[in-house]
């Protein structure tokens, strides 16, 4: 098992959630963050003093998939999130030796389906 | 001030009928006119007094606006939208200082159509008690006057703010508020309060339902046609909510608005008449009251759970509905008013959604339908039929609707009237401001 | 209002009593009496107007309420207290209409024993002149009087609403209120303000320390008896805090109650008698501000930090502790007023806190402790002693509290008081609306 | 109250000149001295009306304040501010009911320095008609004075709370407040509005631009300088941003403090004489609009977008500004006063960035630069010059600046003036009050 | 060592914090959550606009532990968590090659208690 | 390449920015969290309720970086956080076998940085 963590833009979020869908991944977990990267931020002027942001809203999701799964996720999220621009994030795919869903105490593949 | 200066000053202003106070000191031989010129004045300063505290009250409803808007949209708008209701209140009252005021009350000649009229640029109050004790029969001064009627105007521009909000380019809406509130408001205005062919006509419209709510409202009509639904309304034909993000900025808005209303009918009696003044504002208040309990009941019955933005709306649906005939129409009148347009107001904020009239925060609905729906309900009193209101009704909608849409169009086809997609789905706070409305808040902007 | 018919309807509405306006005009010959007649009327007009302006202070007092509410509560409980707020509003004053207005003034004969009397349904003023000038000897009209009571009423319920605040039914909770506005709150009230047997009895309550505000706290009180303290409240013996979300909202709730307290306490004076009420303004704020001072210092001892959702308690303490005696203290004992009701909040609330009743916004020690001492306070006063002001209290007590007692038991084991486990853990915005306040807005629900 | 009384009380009331309005009834013989009594009296009445809605108007400038500050600070210290701004609320009333009003208006006799003068502690009003009808020619009464002018008193220490916020301790703040507004304030007032030697030189300051808002705003100059910037603010010699967390809380401040400027100004003429008041109601509004425009106007040119917090303080720039001079400019004045202070604040806001005076509200530009401004610009009139204003605005600059500097330096070495490092990053509500502005929000405390 | 992450219904924290004492295991970290999984969300009517909520407050746990306590820490996050009902969460279990302490600079399996 | 997980008081946030700045590492992501450890919370007294708070509020960085870099932006992390008291914070690191750049495709080390 894999465990996928993509930052994505906030707006490409609805677009993401949809493509997943298309892709049969229901389940998935996601938290606001602020990230900084290529990206350079932008400038507010905040009363006249000049504000250089560059943490910017990202959309973070977290998503625990089969290892068949992983390319068809992976693809999902880039065909959801992909506008070309600089920002359009990162995708962090690590080992996820053990999962466990709660209610039954189902182990392993089955229980993260 | 310095409280020395006070009894010179003071009997100046009694200005030529008074007398000085300080005679109340040594008991001259008063005669009963002297008594009666101070009466008259005492009475000309109360009457005065109630129509600035109702020039408050209608200043007050810019802020409840401003709040009913950020509470109905998304936190990511809130900056945007806080500065066009600023902004508005500004444009109004200068703009009708400028024209706005002489073109409302251009004091039409005898047998003139009482169309069009303009009595110049600029303000200035006539001289001496002309422009005071005598100006309105004792009611109030130029001055009072002039305020208080500009309160009014930023009204309307501020209806059409809500319904185009989260998507309208800033500076082109503040161009149609300029126009709208400088020229289109006060001129059709002044068919009726202006003493124009309307009211000859006899069409009826005590506070504004007609001449301030659906003005704005037809404004807020056109808008939306031309602007289009916001991203993510409208996803594949169905309908999708875009949850405001702030009830308790809502609510603060709309109670200000029902405090706000006290003045706006209130006042309109002109004069602090106790009578009349008091029974406006129990009409005001049991229309409000009972918009409340309509739109609770409809909103339980059709929505299953009571949807607390809806029976806010009722009430101001309640509030909008007796304005215009808040002086005419019964206690028990009062009340089906406020039952009736607080139902209506929630199945119309649905159809209009289903008509795919994207209005965030209900104007259309509120101002222009409850609107036309109380101008109706002025026929209910003894003295008042239906012809002339229906004929207001359309008068103002053949007026107000085209021209509004011309000027959306026109903006639309040269500076463009509405945000990028981008700007739209990163929010106008950023886009059109560079600023954050909660700063360091954590929020889901793609909600 | 179209200004052309004014002077018509202005002499129309000076009443039987006054000379038109118009006549200013020409100076035609004035009597003694049509001069006293004119200042008469002016004096009515003034009287009128203040009671007016009295009523919209009042009006604006449940939007404070609803804030401090909201502000001492929890995120995901907010839409259900600005909804429960604003149908109380609409609820007490149509119910005031239907039966409260003619159950609190039923006009006891003479020789009554004014224990209840009931003067029909509906309302409906007096024809003419009596409607007006002569209803309350030139110091308000009917409407004005009526809308003014109206305003009161709702707030006994409102009272009600902070203290069984997150866990509460909406539609249960929404039955009691009618019930204790339509009929405990006018009924009881008649005793006194009605002139009823406690008036007779020489108890006095200027402005409703305890017809109003005990009358509430003994509701609240008894909310929280029969529904029991929120989930986490009290976790095996201990107390624990349970945080308000939102202390800007607070803060905004409590200057608006202060506000409408110039209303409530300034508007019982039921006249503009300068003296009066410019000392019953400066009596109620000084008590205000001593009440903060209080608090402050009682918090800043106790707490060892000051806490400042007890310092805004302190200054709503003070205000209830000089509504009783407002036109009858000094200066100084306004000042101890406060001093003492403030700083016996600060303690009240953790006592109430640490006997496991658990009230989110301190309505009972506020509204009841703060409304009994201040009843009491009024003993201060030259021409009052404490018997009478004892008699009140415990007269107030022994019906209200086991009556509301009643009405929250009977619906507890009917329709049900309280809401599921689940759902006060999820919050009652979900739970009873389906909606939440603040929309896109990250926050932790469990806390 | 009970009406039963009320009769009785209002004869009472109506004072020695006045006739029981119970005489309404049998119409006996009346002279027109009666008549004349009734008039005067009902002219009092209403004059006395006006001034407790302008006291009104100037108390919620204080939730105006508090709104505006937490508005333009960060959520971390959103407790500590509303906390004091209550606190200021309480130590003005309370301070000046001790010396300040005495302080302020000694009554200077004839031929005295007009510099120092002191009526003794407390407050008590003059027996019968002397603290009523004749107490100021009618105009008001003892209490009506004591508590509009009470109310302007906290007005200053409010302004330095802003100045200085996010990062002063609570206590010293507050011991600095009692003495500003207990003394300096009064004393320097008295000068002026006391009948003083300023007033002697014909120094004209017509409701405050320079005796209100520049003493507020030298007492903030002098706390910005000693207290230094906050953390963050200036990191390695660049200007750093430091945004407000919320909005609509600054945006509910802004219209607040218009409403209540109605009060300030409106309330100054001390009387309701409707020509002088309405007239007044005007150039403050029209001011207030063109500081809107003006501050846009900059805003948009310099900040290429425009800053909502910008246009703000220009509203307020534009009422500071026409402060001093509203009863006797020009509408056209008024609007270039607005539109100047409006643009100048834009600017001016920068300059004190630049000139590393952390001023998170900008409470100098607006109350000290504008305050200025608005002085100097009395001289447009014509009975004025330019001559006595300017003495004035150095008068008060001289003695208000040092003063305020000299007890912040004290407080400074002595108790200390400002939070530790990780008290203020971490927010003065959990290091001063233990308490959370927003329990259960997620925001980031580090921005 | 092993990073333990899981999703849990935001009102169970309480009492998976207090299990979680019970099992002696006094550190952890946690966030915001919006998770969608089996549970369906609810449907809000807002202003008669139906808006089907699929993705619903959750809250996200992070607890670092030594390989014995992985059991118990799991099993008291079970305890905590269950309610049988569909929404309880799940718990993702993934190596943790090093940890430091900040504060001190030790590494290794004495930095995670 | 591996996954970087530090909590930090979110005081140090702007330090720990800087020094990673400094040591070259300019592309992070942060989101809030609450956290409880070694450092006890303290007493908040809410109206005379004494609350315990012990989950304080933290800020969880993440990032990613290719291996050699691991130790210079822990160095930089703990650089920036570290005040030698209670409640610093820790660090966690974890493999990252695999990462995407979603605006470009580009996969492994070229796509961390
Ligand atoms: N090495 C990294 N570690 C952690 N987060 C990263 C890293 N690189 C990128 N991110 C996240 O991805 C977001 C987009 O990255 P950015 O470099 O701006 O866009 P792109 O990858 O398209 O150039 C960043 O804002 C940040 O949240
Ligand atoms: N595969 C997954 N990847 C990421 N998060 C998941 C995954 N499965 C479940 N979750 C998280 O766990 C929560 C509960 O899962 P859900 O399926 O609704 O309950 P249950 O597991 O009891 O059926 C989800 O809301 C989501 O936050
Ligand atoms: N074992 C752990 N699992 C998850 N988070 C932890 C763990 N230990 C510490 N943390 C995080 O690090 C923060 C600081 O830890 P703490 O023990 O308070 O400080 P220190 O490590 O300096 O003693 C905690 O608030 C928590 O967010």
């Amino acid at each position: 098992m894999k465990l996928i963590i993509a930052y994505i833009q906030p707006e490409a979020l609805n677009e993401v959630k949809q493509s997943l869908y298309d892709a049969e991944v229901y389940k998935m977990s996601i938290t606001n963050a602020m990230g900084c990267g290529q990206q350079k931020g932008y400038h507010e002027t905040y009363r006249g003093a000049d504000i250089e942001v560059n943490l910017l809203k990202k959309v973070r999701m977290e998503i625990a998939v089969n290892d068949e799964y992983v390319e068809s996720t992976t693809d999902a999220i880039i065909r959801g999130a992909r506008s070309g621009n600089i920002g359009d994030g990162k995708i962090f795919i690590i080992d996820l030796p053990e999962c466990i869903r709660i209610r039954t105490g189902e182990k392993g593949p089955e229980a993260v389906g | 001030m310095s409280k020395l200066k006070k009894i010179a000053m003071l009997s100046l202003a009694l200005g030529a009928v008074a007398l000085p106070m300080a005679t109340m000191a040594e008991e001259a031989e008063v005669t009963a006119a002297d008594a009666m010129a101070m009466a008259e004045n005492a009475m000309f300063t109360v009457n005065n007094v109630w129509m600035m505290v109702a020039t408050f009250l209608v200043f007050i409803m810019h802020l409840g606006f401003a709040m009913v808007e950020t509470g109905l949209t998304r936190a990511k708008n809130t900056v945007n939208i806080l500065f066009k209701n600023t902004a508005i209140v500004a444009i109004g009252l200068l703009t009708y200082t400028l024209i706005g005021f002489n073109l409302m009350y251009p004091g039409f000649a005898e047998g003139a159509s009482g169309f069009f009229g303009f009595a110049g640029f600029g303000v200035a109050a006539p001289e001496g008690a002309d422009g005071l004790i005598n100006y309105a029969s004792g009611n109030y001064t130029y001055w009072t006057d002039f305020l208080f009627q500009g309160m009014f105007a930023a009204t309307a521009a501020t209806i059409v703010s809500g319904a185009v909000a989260e998507r309208v380019k800033l500076g082109p809406f503040l161009i149609f508020c300029t126009i709208y509130v400088a020229i289109i408001y006060p001129w059709v205005g002044s068919w009726k309060w202006g003493g124009g062919w309307l009211d000859a006509k006899g069409f009826y419209d005590f506070a504004g339902s007609t001449l301030v709510h659906s003005v704005g409202g037809w404004g807020a009509l056109a808008g939306i046609i031309v602007i289009g639904p916001r991203i993510g309304k409208y996803v594949n034909g169905k309908v999708k909510a875009i949850q405001g993000h702030n009830m308790p900025l809502l609510t603060i808005g709309a109670f200000l608005l029902w405090l706000g209303w006290f003045g706006f009918n209130g006042g309109s009696v002109l004069s602090a008449d106790p009578g009349a003044v008091s029974f406006v504002l129990v009409t005001t208040s049991l229309s409000a009251a009972a918009g409340i309990i309509g739109s609770m009941a409809a909103s339980w019955i059709i929505q299953k759970q009571p949807d607390l933005s809806m029976v806010l709306n009722g009430a101001l649906a309640g509030l909008v509905g007796i304005t215009a005939g808040a002086d005419v129409v019964s206690v028990t009148w009062a009340i089906i008013i406020g039952l009736v347009c607080g139902s209506v107001a929630v199945v119309s904020v649905m159809v209009f959604d289903r008509l795919k009239l994207d209005d965030p925060v209900g104007a259309t609905t509120v101002h222009l339908v409850c609107g036309i729906l109380g101008t109706l309900f002025v026929a209910v009193s003894p003295d008042h039929s239906i012809g002339p209101q229906l004929l207001g009704v359309v008068s103002y909608a053949v007026v107000c609707f085209p021209s509004a849409l011309i000027i959306f169009l026109v903006l639309k086809y040269t500076v463009g009237i509405r945000v990028s997609k981008e700007e739209e789905l990163k929010g106008l706070d950023l886009g059109e401001h560079g600023m954050e409305a909660y700063h360091g808040f954590q929020f889901f902007t793609n909600v």
